[in-house]
């Protein structure tokens, strides 16, 4: 598979709706069990297309997350293939319950699209910054964790989970992000990507955080330091492997994520390397609710920025006294 | 005590024929929530838990649905186009438990295992391990989304599915129930029943005493149902009401049944106490004498 | 387009003495939502972002709150007696702060830091940070909770202190709210009112294409309140009705205000397309234009 | 303060709640602004004896749990302050957003007390067991969480969260605990306190797996083997120091919690861990949703006994080739 390297952070921006609409008609054109559930979100889901399209398939409860969820459970019930479009925040804080019993337990073929997550709201503040669904949704059983990171993975995602069965949790980025991989790119489940090799320390990475690493690889490379940059799309269940390898073969790992600073990407990493091959590694995220700010300004305050992952890396490949 | 074998003595009841007279599948429903009460409470008993007084209070309701109402069979249990019943009071697996053995979805003997080590039969209903349950409740207020859900699901396939879904009173305090409301009475979804086991009585005390659901029909009608009463424990009563619905074109129906927790048993009726307490041996003697004594048992609705 | 202090410009209005007559209440009300209109314009047009619909459709009702009928003033934020004004629909930030600044609960100048890094002006109200604001919302179905929850501590202290909410139309599709209304009819809290803003409209569509509210009188009083419908964009119809609750003693008030998202300006009134698009320059000029134009705007409420 | 240690098993045991009820009552005479807050759970949190103290300040708001958080924000802000008392699996997954909005972010001096945690409804399935409820607390910022061991250190640190102002979340047992502490001890927020000394390896656990991990300890005694017991009440904030000493001195740590496995306590101390010294973690909760069983059955089914916990020790002390 191609990864689109060069210079990323100058090449076009995508907002993942785009593709999570697009794809999502193309998916519902090819099987007719597909529907999506919203919750007054038609339009912060960019879903009119897909309504104009499929006016009836297009189910829209009002404002209203938990018969949003437990609805898309008795679809499913039903034979229908739900696809929940809403906030983030609201589907998962507000749905949870619904979650855990309604489609995880009850192991429902329900596909739960958390739209705009993280901190994609910015100065809408952190009662809309959806930065600890990743931690909630990993905590509960039989609940498959995806955090795509560019247009085309989200795409990618978006047709596996079509044709798995069973509950899956995908976040879908409204900030927008450079493609950082070619259109031959097919998602595997529980699988990282080395989006780029390196021996000195590991960056790893998702969602729109993940071009900011490929960055910040770069920015090291200037340095004489040699980062292995993997994508890690699948929070839940995590590539062992890959996080093993790296703990073995590098001075340590920097996690990058829109997200709480540990219980998420970071957390899985964390547990991952002390049960299998202790090593250091450095969880960036936000520790706190965030102030007023636009989400790009939060990025950066809170180190999820290039500069603030080589940083990081830095001090893992050489600890100051 | 354990639960044994020995225990589950109950006999396989099934359906009548299609064409049997009202009076004879009356009859066959008594007879049917008379044996699964008998079995019930033995499984209570001999389990040391369960949810006796929730279990009796619907055990009639059960009976009628899955005795003559719902278009559902061992055989059908997996076919796409069957009837839908959920039991979003979950805390009455037991009685959903032994009405399905009753009615040939599970092994009589199986419910030996009632919440034994890794059984089936969980203290609430698991979907993904007994046939014949659609949807795994226990926290309230789940299941009547889920019937929206598959009422929805039933209505985009142009099929005449019904789906039904038994919810307690105090489990209507829960929000989601209304969410729920209001989107059935939007999507006109008239082939979805939500039935009300109304026994006025919650986990901890009555319903008016904790958060008063009354005007009940006047708040479901404002939610766009249309709004029937029954006495729940009147097999007559309920096999009229749950086979005839649609009441009105358009409009999902919203059935109260008056019920008691714990009927008919004397010293467990409309007794708060019976929310989970266990039958000591001398209860459960007395509770099997009154339900194998000839006779259909009397409720009478309370005045409201 | 930045904004900044410049784009600050109005005046703060305070309070009128006490014994002021209605007709003068009345003149104040309208001249600082005229005032608080132009003003949060402004907010919207050169931050470049807010809700400016939901603003206007609730301004009228937060000028006639912080303007006429709410025990509390600017000396008085912090005093534990003080009435209580939840805005639940927090989507509306700008209009609340705008208000505040007009009451002199903030200084008008810091208006100008609205949505700005690291400013106490979020984009939903943060009650640790802007003095005035009573709960932290945004996520819709929070604040009547909320407002049962302060009206139940002004119950167990035995206190007059009162309970206001405004809740959004769309709003109340929430399962929460009537969760709420469920306790506040059991709890008897008659100094509870509970305020819709009733624009027939929410984020996508209207309430009636996504999930049909009415009968919204029928609905709140089979909850348990008493029902009051007013224009919500007459200063003299909202001081009469929100002044005089309760109306019927023991039970909380449910005041139904019909209102128009984006009233009175011509292009945003009754346009769902106006939920939080921000006008450009010609349509900030346009606005402005309209606002300032002498006269009071006409609000015809809609056959329902 | 005294650490209660021979034969522990041998002890009598106590329902965490019967400590809760009687503390609760003990503060509301002192406090004339502490109300308790249910959701018709007044017999299942023991209340019946502090309604009949307190009819008034009990206030029950029916099966409602968005209702019950959200009307205890709005008590606190009348300046009351509210012990919320719920089972602790719907208080946690069905009034999430209300935690994170009306508690948490809002900073409400708010008590959530969650009743009947982890397996402790044993039979009645994984709807009512609360092992996630950690996880997702600890996610949430501005939040405390805190799991007592024994109906010494719940009484403790309830009376510790009704004079500390702003949110707090405590787990209170029902599945019956001998007591692991002597009446004079004093509850410090984020501290550790060693139950147990020890050199070769460390238990961390807390709420109604310490005990067992002591009894696991004197197993590994009896080999030769010197097990560190820290009890580790505060899963948030960490006691980062007695972390870091545990890993630095000794050859690893394993941690026991009735939770899930990955996201709470577990989940917590390997984040500390590889951040300040990497060292092995053995994380032990449930990988999973339980089958029928009683609580009894599942803790030692997923190595929550003394026997999984001593296995753990073990293999951390000499792996295995
Ligand atoms: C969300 C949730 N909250 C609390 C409970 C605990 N609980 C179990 S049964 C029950 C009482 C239910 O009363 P009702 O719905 O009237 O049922 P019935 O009277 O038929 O037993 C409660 C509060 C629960 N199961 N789910
Ligand atoms: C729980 C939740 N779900 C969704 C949203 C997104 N949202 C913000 S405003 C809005 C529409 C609100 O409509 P209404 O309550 O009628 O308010 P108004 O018309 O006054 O703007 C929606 C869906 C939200 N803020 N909270
Ligand atoms: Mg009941
Ligand atoms: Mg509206």
């Amino acid at each position: 598979m191609t990864v689109v390297d060069t210079s990323i952070a100058d090449q076009p921006r995508y907002d993942c709706r785009d593709a999570y609409v697009e794809t999502l008609a193309e998916l519902a054109h090819a099987d007719h069990r597909i529907v999506g559930v919203v919750n007054d979100s038609v339009g912060s889901s960019k879903l009119n297309s897909f309504r104009k399209a499929f006016p009836d398939r297009l189910i829209n409860v009002g404002i209203a997350e938990q018969d949003m969820v437990g609805v898309a459970s008795g679809l499913a019930n039903g034979g229908r293939i739900p696809f929940v479009s809403a906030a983030s925040c609201f589907l998962t804080a507000r749905a949870l319950e619904q979650i855990k019993a309604d489609v995880a337990y009850s192991n429902a073929n329900v596909k739960l699209c958390g739209m705009s997550p993280g901190v994609a709201y910015g100065e809408l503040g952190p009662t809309h910054h959806s930065i600890e669904d990743i931690a909630w949704l990993r905590a509960i059983a039989n609940m498959t964790v995806i955090v795509p990171a560019d247009p085309v993975e989200t795409a990618a995602a978006l047709r596996w989970a079509a044709t798995s069965e069973g509950p899956v949790f995908i976040r879908v980025s409204r900030m927008s992000v450079p493609k950082v991989y070619g259109d031959d790119y097919e998602f595997e489940l529980g699988k990282a990507i080395t989006v780029r090799a390196g021996d000195d320390v590991t960056l790893i990475s998702n969602g729109t955080v993940l071009w900011r690493a490929l960055v910040a690889a770069e920015q090291l490379a200037a340095e004489g330091i040699s980062a292995r940059v993997l994508s890690m799309p699948t929070v839940k269940p995590l590539d062992v492997d890959a996080v093993v390898a790296a703990a073995r073969e590098t001075a340590g790992i920097v996690t990058a994520e829109e997200a709480v600073a540990g219980g998420g990407l970071g957390g899985a990493v964390a547990e991952t390397v002390v049960q299998h091959h202790p090593a250091r590694v450095s969880i960036l995220g936000f520790p706190e609710f965030a102030p007023t700010g636009s989400a790009g300004y939060l990025l950066d305050r809170y180190g999820l920025s290039a500069e603030g992952i080589a940083d990081a890396a830095r001090k893992l490949v050489k600890p100051s006294s | 005590m354990t639960l044994t074998v020995e225990h589950t003595t109950m006999p396989v009841l099934g359906r009548l024929p299609i064409h049997s007279s009202r009076a004879e599948q009356v009859a066959h429903i008594a007879e049917a929530a008379k044996q699964i009460r008998i079995q019930d409470l033995k499984l209570v008993h001999y389990a040391g838990a369960g949810h006796i007084g929730g279990d009796f209070s619907a055990i009639d309701i059960l009976a009628t649905l899955y005795g003559a109402v719902l278009d559902i069979t061992p055989e059908t249990v997996n076919d796409p186009e069957r009837d839908r019943f959920i039991l979003s009071k979950g805390h009455v697996a037991g009685a959903l438990y032994t009405t399905l053995a009753a009615f040939g979805f599970l092994p009589v003997d199986e419910l030996a295992t009632f919440l034994k080590p890794l059984s089936a039969l969980n203290g609430h209903p698991n979907r993904n391990k007994v046939a014949g349950v659609e949807a795994n409740t226990g926290p309230l207020g789940h299941g009547l989304p889920v019937a929206v859900g598959h009422a929805l699901s039933a209505k985009l396939d142009v099929s005449l599915r019904r789906t039904y879904v038994l919810v307690g009173d105090g489990e209507l305090q829960e929000g989601s129930n209304w969410e729920a409301m209001m989107a059935a009475s939007q999507y006109q979804l008239d082939r979805l029943t939500v039935i009300v086991d109304r026994n006025r009585l919650q986990q901890g005390a009555t319903t008016k005493e904790t958060n008063d659901l009354d005007p009940l029909p006047e708040k479901a009608a404002a939610f766009g149902f249309a709004v029937v009463e029954v006495n729940g424990h009147d097999h007559g009563e309920l096999l009229d009401v749950l086979s005839a619905v649609p009441f009105r074109p358009g409009k999902p129906t919203f059935v109260i049944a008056h019920t008691h927790k714990g009927h008919p048993i004397s010293f467990m009726s409309n007794n708060v106490a019976w929310h989970h307490r266990v039958p000591d041996d001398a209860e459960f003697q007395q509770a099997l004498t009154e339900l194998e004594s000839a006779g259909r048992p009397r409720f009478d609705r309370e005045p409201v």
